[in-house]
């Protein structure tokens, strides 16, 4: 029974390839692209739409107000707890005029939101949703994830200079400093991962974690220089994703709304969805290399089905970016880059050594003494170093006080 | 450690998050068309004209003197006095306003009218839904939609109201234990004279009452 | 006309575009950018011999690459410091105007 | 010659034609970007993945914006207004006209005109790390200098210097 839920997606795939016709032999591969990427791009427009209300309600509810609850059913009070708040949004974003600055570049203007989309949307087919339910399982998935990623950028390029607008460029710029700046430490905590497992391939990554000892599973982030790198992902995907923390590019109070300024109506939904494509992208990747992909935590949860694990884990994923959202200020610029360049750069490169102890020290104590010392020494010294030289004190203000 | 200060954070966060959904205190918002926050007493917004009994024309306090016409600062009071006469609460015929409009999008609920007004004729409603989709006409409240029952004013202004009522009453008795005294002194002035000529003589014209009221 | 004959041709009118660009245009950033054709040209060229070539596990192709493009990421990166500096000194990325040796 | 490497070498071709002759710098800059996702298809489509995903990750990633922001700290934002090529631009086009005949004449008369298409080469991202680490090592380690080299080169060369 647990069987036949785990792969209901895969049977209803090849239920629906059983319509295609088989005799031009390019049909059949493209039929089951079209099913997958459909699949996928219904599954997290969906899941885009649940996931802004669950923020908005999310961070209400962290501000002790109730978050939207409003909009339901039309003509009838059922209030579906703000579920209707997306579909509201939605038609708001169809609805609205799509403004174009005279002086802006039109061609550049107008690819800049289809630039940003397509390569996060091409990071979700790598990720392993459920057991053997990956859209593109191929040999360099992580390669192809982080590839395609790095595209994000030119894009914001794009529709940060195209609208001809000071503060879109500002935004722009910062967004383009940050985004590659946090690049080197996401790639590098990926790395241990990718030595210990073996193999680029998120789906094998995956399956070398599916073994249980005792209570505990054998997920990569129960091992110190997992945490450590689990840490790091999530760091670097929240900026690379420019949010909460480092969120300077659209830093309302400074630069109202950075590269997507002058962008309205559903141009202005499409950069807000690669948004949310790109931290939904960076959850599953996290919950893939991580937390096990689509394993259960215990063994004897095992009847739930596998996808259910996946989604679970990058909704909490996406939970936890709220959470953070609600608690932690800003970070300037420059404390943004001191941060990537001289504490996440050197953390990163001690996790991998840290991997590596791991891999070569056969008994098992010494191992989690050598591999923990490597990860939580720099850790103190690194941050104890990055902080002695200034003077964190109360803010003292020379003119006005 | 480092970072515990993002941790506590989090904590606190959490805490709210929670609580919210828990206890009352964490989660104090009014959703407003359902639940409603009680407006203090002297919350002011626009006047209205005050009536006793049931019938608005009749027990209109207001007779027109348009001293509120006169004060109001930013002019939008417009009243018309009517030629006849109506009695009053105490019974006393009073002129009525024949029309009485105030242009509530001028008012400025500075509540001067109410202040000037000797009759007690005029008070500050404390309605605030008044959205219209016309913006003149809709805005310009007559004599009819402004008068409202002194059981209204009562029930949104209750401490004033009740001394209103109460100095209303004490003028009522005064008034009527003088229209008493007045009737007495007359009715003893009318016997006194009835008892003068009898005792003289008799003469045979009727003497004019000599009509010397004491009051 | 095999496969392995239209890469080559195609890389050969991708050297030759970049070749042409850099040698007609005004603007120095573009001379580095027909560059760079250039050695994706040749890059392509590596990669069309490795797949056509009979014992393909040897990898030398796809070795060349790799390091080609680390050398191109480098070059690029030192060209266009090179034209920063330029430009901060001349005030013009012309490259004809830039024609004096006195530094 | 499949359809699909038609339209991935119009592509190229229409990106890299449209790079060098484009007015404004920054279209320039961004028809270089679609010529090397367009490379970078051909790789693939050469079954050489791990080159194609690193062409985009090293090219469209990192060099395309590095390009971009070189063209805009030399204000090369706004379109020209004096004429785009140098004054005797039809010798370059002469010279490459002729460097195109004769590489196309060598392709025509080599041996690749005939050479049959071996079987489907599938390389694995292990092999290649396998070679990088045991055949291929030095270079490596050469190229890992070179690259310090190169950012260092181009931090000094790029750096302001402080007004004596």
């Amino acid at each position: 029974m647990a069987e036949f839920f785990d792969q209901i997606f895969v049977n209803l795939k090849h239920w629906l390839l059983g319509f295609v016709p088989a005799q031009p032999d390019w049909l059949q591969p493209l039929a089951t692209v079209v099913i997958s990427v459909a699949a996928i791009l219904g599954v997290f427009a969906s899941l885009f739409a649940i996931a802004t209300v669950i923020e908005r309600k999310g961070l209400g509810r962290i501000q002790n107000r109730p978050g939207p609850n409003r909009v339901g059913i039309p003509f009838t009070d059922i209030s579906l707890f703000g579920f209707g708040q997306p579909i509201a949004d939605g038609i708001k974003a169809l609805i609205k005029e799509d403004l174009v600055p005279r002086a802006a570049d039109k061609v550049v203007h107008f690819l800049a939101p289809l630039a940003m989309f397509v390569p996060l949307a091409l990071t979700l087919l790598v990720l392993p949703m459920g057991r053997n339910m990956t859209a593109m399982d191929i040999d360099a998935g992580l390669l192809f994830f982080f590839a395609v990623g790095a595209g994000a950028e030119l894009a914001v390029f794009m529709a940060g200079w195209s609208s001809r607008n000071k503060y879109s460029l500002f935004g722009a710029m910062r967004a383009i400093a940050q985004m590659i700046s946090y690049e080197i430490p996401f790639i590098l905590s990926t790395v241990s991962v990718i030595m210990i497992a073996g193999t680029l391939s998120p789906v094998k990554i995956v399956e070398a974690q599916q073994t249980y000892n005792g209570w505990l599973p054998d997920w990569f982030v129960f091992t110190p220089w997992g945490l450590a790198a689990f840490l790091l992902f999530i760091t670097a995907a929240t900026a690379e994703s420019n949010r909460s923390p480092f969120d300077l590019p659209e830093g309302e109070s400074e630069i109202i709304a950075g590269y997507f300024i002058e962008y309205s109506g559903f141009k202005f939904a499409i950069f807000f969805m690669a948004e949310y494509f790109g931290m939904f992208a960076a959850g599953g990747m996290a919950a893939t290399l991580f937390l096990g992909g689509y394993a259960a935590p215990v063994e004897w949860l095992n009847w739930i089905p596998s996808w259910a694990w996946f989604f679970a884990k990058t909704m909490g994923f996406i939970f936890f970016l709220i959470w953070i959202r609600g608690t932690v200020p800003r970070l300037r610029q420059d404390q943004l880059m001191n941060f990537a360049w001289k504490f996440m750069l050197p953390m990163a490169l001690m996790t991998i050594l840290a991997a590596a102890s791991w891999h070569f020290i056969p008994d098992a104590f010494t191992r989690w003494l050598v591999s923990s010392t490597l990860v939580v020494a720099p850790y103190l010294l690194l941050g104890r170093g990055l902080l002695a030289g200034r003077q964190i004190g109360k803010r003292a203000y020379r003119y006005a006080d | 450690m480092l970072g515990e200060a993002i941790i506590k954070g989090m904590a606190v966060t959490a805490k709210n998050f929670l609580g919210s959904y828990v206890s009352e205190e964490r989660l104090p918002t009014i959703e407003y068309p359902e639940q409603r926050q009680p407006l203090k007493e002297a919350v002011r917004n626009f006047p209205f004209l005050v009536y006793d009994g049931d019938d608005w024309h009749k027990g209109m306090r207001c007779v027109a003197c348009q001293i509120c016409e006169k004060e109001c600062p930013p002019k939008c009071i417009y009243i018309v006095k009517s030629k006849d006469k109506k009695p009053d609460y105490m019974g006393k015929a009073q002129f009525y306003p024949a029309t009485f409009d105030i242009d509530v999008s001028v008012c400025m609920s500075c509540q001067i009218c109410v202040e000037v007004c000797p009759f007690e004729a005029i008070k500050m409603d404390n309605e605030f839904e008044l959205s219209t989709s016309d913006r003149f006409g809709g805005l310009l409240l007559d004599k009819q939609k402004l008068a409202k029952s002194n059981g209204y004013y009562r029930h949104i202004h209750p401490t004033e109201a009740g001394e209103v009522d109460a100095r209303l009453a004490a003028e009522k008795v005064k008034a009527e234990a003088k229209a008493k005294a007045d009737a007495e002194a007359k009715a003893k002035a009318a016997a006194a004279a009835a008892a003068a000529p009898k005792p003289v003589s008799t003469p045979a014209t009727p003497a004019a009452p000599p009509a010397a009221p004491n009051g | 006309m095999t496969p392995l004959a239209g890469y080559l041709i195609l890389s050969a009118m991708l050297f030759c575009i970049g070749l042409a660009g850099a040698l007609t245009r005004r603007n120095a950033i573009i001379v580095l950018i027909g560059i760079e054709l250039m050695l994706n040209a040749a890059n392509l060229n590596f990669i069309a011999f490795w797949r056509f070539s009979e014992h393909s596990e040897a990898l030398t192709g796809i070795m060349f690459v790799i390091f080609s493009i680390g050398v191109a990421a480098a070059e690029a990166a030192v060209g266009l410091a090179l034209i920063i500096a330029i430009y901060r000194h001349y005030k013009t990325t012309n490259v004809d105007e830039v024609n004096s040796l006195k530094g | 010659m499949t359809i699909s490497f038609l339209i991935i070498a119009a592509l190229i071709l229409a990106a890299s034609v449209a790079a060098m002759t484009l007015r404004n710098l920054v279209h320039c800059a961004l028809a270089l970007a679609v010529a090397f996702a367009g490379l970078a298809a051909a790789y693939l489509q050469l079954n050489a993945q791990f080159v194609g995903f690193a062409q985009i990750l090293v090219y469209v990633g990192a060099v395309a914006i590095l390009i971009v922001f070189a063209v805009l700290l030399t204000r090369g934002g706004e379109a020209p207004e004096r004429n785009v090529f140098s004054g005797d631009w039809k010798w370059g086009a002469l010279v490459a006209a002729l460097v195109f005949g004769t590489l196309a004449w060598a392709v025509k008369h080599s041996f690749a005109s005939d050479r049959p298409l071996p079987t489907k080469a599938e390389v694995t991202v292990k092999q290649i790390g396998d070679a990088l680490m045991t055949k291929y090592v030095l270079p490596l380690e050469v190229i890992g200098l070179l690259l310090t080299a190169a950012m260092i080169g181009a931090v000094i060369i790029a750096m302001k210097e402080e007004k004596k």
